[in-house]
């Protein structure tokens, strides 16, 4: 084919295996069909892609594997609007389209050597897990880890296949809560700005990497300042309607900032720069 | 989704005319299907097997069965799907053979057709969700309507059941037609002997509230919680205080009144207790005939009552019941033998109806039990019966048969010789209809041991001839012209359904064919359900029935109702109405329309938003399509499943 | 540059019809009380004397664009399996806007900036672009509006930039200057007649034109000017009080660009398409948790005017993301006027 | 002139209690005037009212919900003050109505085409008087004098409520309605004349340059729904994005149908429409389906129900077929 | 699948569970014969039919739509039909106005146990659809008709049709 690289054409896609993480959240791990394809594909933490199934459309969301692990691209979808009502139809089988990737990625580069707090709430913890995996994968670049990840229940709490790991591993520190009392939970109980405010991290040579509700979020960036931060040691990762994820269709800038191309990934101090309007 | 397809033959029902193997190919084609298969009978054990088999190994997560009508089987299979694991909803159905297959014989055109409905079947499932029903108390009283032998039957049922019963009762005492009845066939027993006891039992059971004289006003709610409003009609007589002692009737000054009970063929007084064994037994005074009323001033039974239980200013009531459940048990009337112009019914008083003839045998009728022609109070020698008079007769718009009138003419018949030894009975019949046990026997029995001569051939005319009624008519098998001199004539009139009985039905919110009759939900497999949850149906009100069959469905409508309170909850159909709050706007456009009154305004961050009552919800989906910007959805006939059934058939 | 030619009224159908033998040629006809563009057929009649009330933006960018069909099929051993085609197509049609005033085809100029970035060039819009030629008509004094504002974002009633060939009426007929090798080809046709004879004629009715514009107000401060307005919310009220949030505006101007992305299943196959999109509908920027980071009119009118004249200029240059056509103030229900609120932005700014 | 002004001081003594109070002001030309919204004394001093006071303002009141505000109407937009109010989308104590009698409005595009036959742009349009019989436009340096009648929006003709129907503050005397129209509006009694393909072809015509702009909608004081229409939505999706005449015209017909005996025949859908397609002759048509069914007009009785959110057991005028 | 060529039309059918989907069933179980075009999509009552249902319907292609209720005073819940007769008798005098001939519209009433009469408007109503022809569509509009339209030279053939 001599025809140009046309972005809005997705690269067709077969789910392998569907994860019910929880009630509203579904993981899809997915391989392009053409093996050529998939074994040059490169990606970095942090970035999107557009999954898409044939009549339904398109929805943006975080691979929340790592580069480190390409036996599949892994996205998990929280049901909340038409779209990721239909794709939670799909099932291992299924033929989707994947435009990938987008947007830019964590700083993980500028990361190496720091300590590294991630601040995780429900469906935000899918985007933090791409790094996080990336990071125990090369465990020797990154100073001491630490994961706070909460939900509303333990039954909102997605990814809970790999929890057991994350607590038991030496080489983080991994401190799961929920947001109150539970039969059989056997750790923390509270909301996330308040945990971490018990966890007191260092700010200290520390980049903070959060992500999650709005809600969460202003209370998250309101313990960390409490704890020392600076606006540029917090990280975070937004969500936005996108449609053409190339920084054209118009309708996910904030400001001059397209989200899906200059962002999704924001320093604090990057967001304060830019207009209000989350 | 994965969708599997199972088009069922229905033995030849359907493959008669259908090629299914076709259709089921056909279906691969469609968007998610990715089983498809015919089978000889979907419904079978077999056939459900089958389905649920198909389900593990495929993986399926939704089913079309194409097969007979949804009305029939949507249900059972909703339960086939459920077991393999599947939400129920999740299912859907399309009708290839009362709408395929058995309308139309050509088989490509009907092969056709089917795979167009299995499609519009595909679409519409493509967009089904799970629903689960919610749950809801039940209140576990249960109102019976009309309290003739089925109501006192299915009453007594409940009642003994341990239920709440509460009876209403139009006439101010229960009895129905069964207590107008001098004997029974076949077994000629005494009618009021064996209804007695039961009426007694209603008014002695502790479980059961009696409101007689009354008739329900208005329904509201829905099974398991219904707010009936009952119209207690003014008495005039304060029934706390009244003890039946009967010293108002004989004191009465109004006595040439038509006695309703003994069907106009006696005079009652204005204040009546209308028979001895009435229940309760209570008076009641007729404004249109007291001379309290009608002229202002008499006062005489205020005068006599020893419990000054007259209340002459007293006032329609309306009373609430919650009930959990229904049974409307409302009865029959009798057919107008008036219309039938040429016996004259109406016309010449010696030309009664069966029923009349019942009170002039029953020993508590006008004439003790003697039988007195109306005209001039003889006793008949010669006694003609005509059968079919309103029954079986398309040119009086009732084609069907009222089923229990031959019986009660042989009974008349051999009761007629019984009371007048040398009488004879003549009855002139279209076919005799008796398929009950001992019924055909019992005709035999009048025709060859009482000696009622039955000539088959209708009547011409009957007309007075020198104090006789001649009755003029053919009797086809011997194919001449007979003519009688009867004494009396009583004509074998039909049953229709009771006044005002569509108007009830349209309370209760139940269907009703085009003679008033109540519709049963099927009518082999539902026959005392209704399609209104919660509403059951006992004896001649669904259509006419004698006295075995309404007793039977007395019990049976009981049966439903204690089967239904079994649970402590219900559990309400999920297929309702749901608001998507971001988009609705709160213009009430929905809460102005629903018949149910199901849906509220609620007050959202600030914002007036509707909102649907669960259990209140019907389904109707009114609210949908009134609804301009689709804000409330009915689950499972939802906007986006009928747009894709219409592009499914036609997308431009 | 290369000669004036000239061509006489009565030519123009020749040149047309010569022109429509070789591609789709688009002209603006009278549709009902609008003027819209149409493939060209003899006998119609082009109306060159007024603005078109929808710029040829559809003849680069349609209202709706197939980006892709998909064809969903099954595995013939497994139906449990499924299969997808995607199949894309982004040729266009050889095309030639003609008649157009100059600004509706300066619109080209914003969107490419945009869709032939480096990163991500768009393919469609390329194709189309490459494909199209535009002709555009200078405005004589007559044809300037009360709406036009050409002048205020950098151009005017003759600017050239974006077009192929220029247009320019005279006593007769038209002067034509090719703008660009695409039009100098254009150009060499029977039809044309040298115009150096008429050359003076157009420069005088281009000044003419110009003259009736008068002064353009300073809006360089306008990128600032918004930004420091963001949180104003009472302006924004204010300006945005008798908007009704139709997309008239965007729809209608030669330079907004966004689309919105949609499938349309039909049975086993369907498409994808791009179609336009406005910032002005509550949808935009609706997501589907419910959030709306800009749920009233006064955002999103905030966001249109912004983008216009403070973050596309931020990107691109000091580039105003307008033409100055007018057809927004000119087609509104309520007659808002973007002039209005940049200048009321400016001179906020200035306190 | 000092009814303009007796009204100004209505206003003025009214405002403080209010959020704003919506009237009209000069716009950008001469030729047109643009919505007011007043908060402060000078801006009521911009109030305008006169022939080109085109707009219906009641549009913008339910966007104001649980505030209170003014509303400046002519007779036909008081009657979709009544309708939204009947409709329980804005609340009676919340909306303070100022009202003087009107003689009608022009029609623009009335005014463009009588300037084109003149060999004149409406856009150059440099001077606009009116003597209440006929305005006198000045563009491309000459003046064209037309009679209101002529130029007049042809609900204006037929108009039957000059005044308010509904008004806490009524400046001038009421006058009187024009005589009923005998004949139906040219628009629709162009349709009428037209045999059923004939009008298939008419509606192909003119939907095919509509350009899906919805400020139809969003000028129609009844659209009620307006960020949630089912134009834009995927569920329910009743339609798609596609270019072409047909889904241009469902949408139409969606508009129609929604509005069917609610609509107060504003003609704010035609007005706002940038590319004069005719799309009111479908409201009207159904008003008048409404009016022949039902005896009803819409916005006219605050209490009223709509016949469409309403029925009868018998109904009057449905004949059914039998077979 | 298409509608057999030459044979049938498409004629599409909304029926309400209660009555008319029953009695359809009834005209099955009679065995009453009908012309083969209908399809039919079962809603609850027809008070939840949308008249855009309709519209959108004949606008998308169909030849005919048939709707069927409960007899006013029938309805399973009580007054969905009367509002539907309402807005579908709008509905049928909106649809010339907008190029369709409202004889491809036709509204009834039919109870569950009126099979035979199912059977009858089943036949008139597909017999008036063939009479009327496959439905003229709006993406295949003459070119001469649209040259007339932008001549403004409709209506002057005086084959005026009452609205």
């Amino acid at each position: 084919m001599t025809d140009p690289f046309n972005p809005y054409l997705p690269e067709v896609a077969t789910i392998l295996e569907t994860v019910q993480e929880t009630h509203n959240i579904k993981t899809f791990r997915v391989r392009f069909d053409d093996e050529a394809k998939m074994a040059a594909f490169k990606f970095e933490p942090g970035q999107v892609g557009q999954l898409s199934a044939p009549g339904i459309g398109e929805s943006t969301f975080v691979i929340n594997s790592p580069p480190t692990r390409m036996d599949y691209l892994q996205f998990s979808v929280m049901r909340a609007g038409e779209v990721t009502t239909m794709l939670h139809g799909l099932n291992a089988g299924d033929k989707v389209g994947v435009r990938a990737p987008l947007g830019n990625c964590f700083p993980y580069e500028a990361m190496k050597g720091k300590n590294i707090v991630f601040v995780g709430g429900g469906i935000g913890m899918a985007p933090l897990r791409t790094l996080f995996l990336y990071m125990l994968d090369n465990r020797a670049d990154y100073g001491d880890i630490t994961l706070l990840y909460g939900a509303r229940s333990p039954a909102d709490m997605a990814f809970s296949a790999e929890l057991p790991e994350w607590t038991s591993r030496a080489d983080v520190n991994t401190t799961l809560t929920i947001d109150r009392e539970a039969d059989g939970w056997a750790h923390k109980v509270g909301l996330i700005p308040n945990v971490l405010l018990e966890l007191a991290p260092k700010p200290e040579n520390t980049v903070a990497v959060t992500c999650g509700p709005p809600i969460m979020i202003k209370f998250t960036l309101e313990a960390l300042k409490k704890l020392g931060f600076e606006d540029d040691q917090i990280v975070t990762t937004l969500e936005k309607r996108m449609k053409c994820g190339i920084g054209i269709c118009g309708r996910c800038n904030i400001g001059s900032s397209y989200v899906c191309v200059d962002g999704p990934v924001y320093t604090y101090a990057q967001l304060k720069a830019l207009p209000n309007e989350l | 989704m994965r969708i599997g397809v199972f088009i069922c033959h229905c033995g030849s029902n359907i493959e008669g005319t259908v090629d299914t193997a076709t259709v089921a190919k056909a279906s691969l084609d469609f968007p998610e299907v990715v089983y498809a298969t015919d089978t000889m009978y979907a419904c079978s054990e077999p056939g459900q097997d089958g389905i649920i088999q198909a389900i593990k190994d495929k993986n399926l997560t939704g089913v079309v069965v194409a097969s007979c009508t949804p009305r029939m089987h949507e249900p059972t299979f909703r339960r086939a799907v459920e077991r393999a694991g599947l939400n129920r909803y999740m299912f859907e159905m399309a009708n290839i053979r009362e709408h395929v297959s058995w309308i139309g014989k050509d088989r490509e055109a009907n092969t056709n057709k089917s795979v167009d409905l299995v499609r519009i079947a595909i679409e519409k499932l493509r967009r089904d969700a799970p629903l689960s029903p919610s749950k809801f108390s039940i209140n576990k009283r249960v109102m019976v309507i009309g309290g003739g032998v089925a109501g006192i039957q299915a009453a007594l049922d409940c009642a003994d059941g341990g239920l709440q019963v509460v009876l209403v009762e139009r006439e101010s005492s229960i009895g129905g037609k069964m207590a107008k009845l001098d004997k029974t066939f076949p077994t000629v027993d005494c009618s009021s002997c064996i209804l007695g006891p039961k009426m007694v039992d209603v008014a002695q059971h502790e479980n059961i509230t009696l409101h007689a004289y009354s008739e329900v006003d208005a329904i509201g709610g829905y099974v398991g919680n219904f707010q009936v409003q009952v119209k207690k009609k003014a008495t005039y007589v304060d029934w706390t205080l009244c003890t039946g002692c009967g010293a108002c009737m004989e004191k009465c000054p109004s006595k040439k009144n038509p006695d309703r009970f003994n069907e106009k063929i006696g005079p009652c007084t204005s204040i009546n207790i209308p028979f001895p064994q009435a229940i309760p037994k209570k008076a009641v005074i007729d404004p249109t005939t007291c001379r309290q009323f009608v002229k202002g001033k008499c006062g005489v039974c205020a005068k006599v009552c020893p419990t000054g239980a007259i209340k002459y200013d007293m006032a329609d009531e309306i009373v609430t019941e919650d009930v959990g459940a229904i049974v409307a048990a409302t009865g029959y009337d009798l057919f107008d033998i008036s219309k039938v112009t040429e016996y004259g019914g109406g016309r010449y008083p010696d030309v009664i109806t069966g029923l009349q003839y019942e009170r002039l045998l029953s020993a508590s009728g006008p004439t003790g039990g003697h039988i007195k022609r109306p005209s001039d109070g003889k006793e008949p020698k010669n006694v003609v019966f005509i059968q079919c008079v309103g029954s079986r007769d398309k040119s009086l718009d009732r084609p069907y048969c009222s089923g229990f009138c031959c019986m009660y003419t042989a009974k008349q018949a051999i009761l007629t010789k019984d009371h007048i030894p040398d009488s004879q009975s003549y009855v002139f019949y279209m076919d005799i209809r008796s398929p009950g046990k001992m019924y055909d026997e019992f005709t035999r029995r009048a025709m060859e041991e009482y000696g009622a001569r039955y000539i088959r051939g209708r009547v011409a005319m009957v007309y007075p001839k020198d104090g006789k009624m001649i009755v003029r008519g053919a009797d086809t098998l011997a194919g001449t012209q007979v003519e009688v001199e009867a004494d009396l004539v009583v004509l074998a009139a039909g049953a229709e359904a009771a006044v005002g009985a569509p108007k009830l039905a349209e309370k209760l919110r139940i269907s009703y064919d085009k003679y008033g009759f109540f519709m049963e939900s099927h009518p082999k497999l539902k026959p005392v359900e209704t399609n209104t949850a919660g509403v059951y149906l006992a004896g001649s009100c669904q259509g006419p029935k004698d006295i075995p069959q309404s007793v039977g469905q007395g019990s049976a409508a009981a049966a439903k109702v204690l089967a239904l309170f079994s649970k402590d909850m219900l559990e309400s159909d999920p297929q309702i109405s749901r608001v998507d709050i971001k988009r609705c706007v709160g213009c009430g456009k929905c809460i102005i329309t629903c018949p149910f009154k199901a849906i509220k305004e609620v007050e959202f961050r600030g914002q007036k938003k509707a909102e649907v009552i669960e259990t209140v919800c019907q389904g109707c989906g009114l609210c949908t399509s009134t609804c301009p910007q689709g804000a409330i959805q009915l689950s499972h006939f939802t906007d986006n499943q009928i747009l894709a059934e219409v592009n499914a058939l036609c997308q431009s | 540059m290369a000669a004036v030619k000239y061509i006489a009224s009565d030519k123009l159908p020749d040149w047309l019809k010569s022109l429509a033998a070789k591609s789709r040629v688009l002209v603006p006809v009278a549709e009902g009380g609008g003027v819209v563009f149409r493939p060209y057929a003899p006998g119609c009649r082009p109306v060159f004397d007024s603005d078109a009330t929808a710029p040829p933006k559809g003849a680069v960018f349609p209202a709706c664009q197939e980006l892709f069909r998909y064809e969903q099929g099954k595995d013939p051993e497994d139906p449990g399996k499924p299969t997808l085609k995607l199949i894309a197509s982004t040729e266009a049609e050889p095309t030639v806007v003609f008649g157009a005033k100059p600004c509706g085809a300066r619109g080209f100029l914003i969107f490419d900036r945009v869709y032939i970035g480096k990163k991500f060039p768009d393919p469609y819009y390329i194709a189309a672009r490459e494909a199209t030629v535009f002709v555009t008509m200078a405005c004589a004094a007559a044809n300037v509006e009360n709406t036009c504002f050409c002048h205020w974002v950098g151009s005017g009633p003759a600017d050239g930039s974006g077009s192929d060939v220029l247009l320019t009426p005279v006593a007769g007929g038209y002067t034509a200057e090719a703008v660009t090798d695409k039009g100098a080809a254009l150009l060499e046709d029977p039809a044309l007649a040298d115009g150096a004879a008429k050359a003076d004629e157009a420069a005088a009715v281009k000044a003419a034109a110009r003259e009736v514009l008068g002064e353009a107000p300073d809006i360089a401060a306008s990128p600032a000017a918004l930004l420091a307005a963001f949180d104003d919310a009472d302006f924004w009220r204010d300006q945005s009080d008798k908007c009704v949030s139709c997309g008239a505006c965007t729809y209608l101007c030669p330079t907004c660009y966004c689309f919105t992305i949609t499938d349309e299943p039909k049975g086993m196959s369907g498409r994808r398409m791009r179609s336009w999109d406005a910032c002005m509908h509550f949808q935009f920027t609706l997501e589907a948790s419910g959030h709306n980071p800009r749920p009233t009119k006064a955002h999103r009118l905030k966001n249109r005017v912004g983008h216009k004249f403070s973050y596309y200029p931020t990107l691109h240059d000091g580039l105003v993301a307008c033409c100055g056509c007018g057809r927004c103030i000119k087609s509104c229900p309520v007659s808002v006027d973007i002039r209005e609120i940049v200048q009321n932005a400016v001179a906020r700014a200035k306190g | 002139m000092s009814r303009l002004e007796e009204l100004k001081t209505r206003i003025k003594e009214a405002l403080p209690g209010l959020e704003c109070v919506i009237g009209w002001q000069k716009g950008y030309d001469p030729l047109h005037n643009t919505p007011l919204f007043m908060r402060t004394d000078a801006d009521v001093d911009k109030l305008e009212w006169g022939p080109l006071n085109v707009h219906n303002p009641a549009v913008y009141l339910p966007t104001f919900t649980g505030k209170k505000v003014g509303v400046v109407v002519k007779g036909c937009d008081s009657r979709s003050v009544v309708e939204l109010l009947q409709e329980n989308l804005i609340n009676r104590d919340n909306v303070v109505i100022f009202g003087m009698p009107c003689t009608g409005v022009i029609d623009l595009s009335k005014v463009k085409a009588r300037l084109a036959g003149a060999g004149v742009s409406a856009g150059t349009v440099t001077a606009v008087t009116d003597d209440g019989k006929t305005v006198s436009v000045t563009a491309g340096g000459q003046t064209t004098a037309m009679p209101l009648a002529e130029v007049r929006a042809d609900k204006c003709g037929r108009c039957q409520f000059p005044n308010a129907v509904l008004a806490d503050a009524y400046v001038g005397d009421p006058i009187a309605p024009a005589a009923p129209a005998a004949a139906a509006d040219a628009d629709l009694a162009a349709l009428d004349a037209m045999s059923v393909p004939e009008r298939m072809a008419f509606w192909r015509y003119h939907m095919e340059r509509c350009i899906r702009c919805y400020a139809c909608r969003n000028a129609c004081p009844m659209c009620v729904c307006r960020d949630h229409c089912i134009a834009q939505s995927r569920e329910p999706h009743w339609l798609t994005q596609d270019d072409t005449a047909t889904e241009k015209l469902m949408f139409q017909v969606v508009h129609a149908l929604h509005l069917a005996g609610r609509c107060t025949e504003c003609g704010e859908c035609q007005r706002a429409c940038p590319m004069d397609i005719p799309v009111l002759a479908l409201k009207k048509h159904l008003n008048r389906t409404i009016r022949d069914l039902f005896d009803y007009q819409a916005g006219v009785d605050p209490q009223a129900i709509p016949p469409l959110l309403q029925f009868k057991l018998e109904e009057d005028n449905i004949k059914e077929r039998s077979w | 699948m298409p509608v057999l060529t030459g044979k049938e039309l498409r004629i599409v059918g909304f029926l309400c569970n209660w009555c008319s989907y029953g009695g359809a069933d009834t005209a099955g179980v009679g065995r009453f014969g009908q012309p083969t075009d209908l399809r039919i999509i079962r809603v609850p009552c027809s008070g939840r039919i949308d008249p855009l249902f309709i519209a959108k319907t004949l606008i998308n292609g169909a030849d005919g739509v048939l709707v069927s209720g409960c007899h006013p005073r029938d309805c399973h819940y009580a007054e969905g039909n009367f509002y539907a007769r309402r807005r579908l008798e709008v509905l049928k005098r909106f649809l010339p106005i907008l190029g369709i001939d409202p004889g491809r519209f036709d509204y009834t009433w039919v109870s569950a146990s009126e099979g035979q009469r199912w059977q009858k408007v089943v036949t008139v109503f597909t017999e008036q659809i063939h009479a009327l022809g496959p439905a003229p569509r709006f993406d295949a509009v003459s070119a001469d008709m649209l040259a007339k339209a932008a001549a403004g030279a409709l209506g002057q053939g005086g084959n005026r049709v009452a609205a």
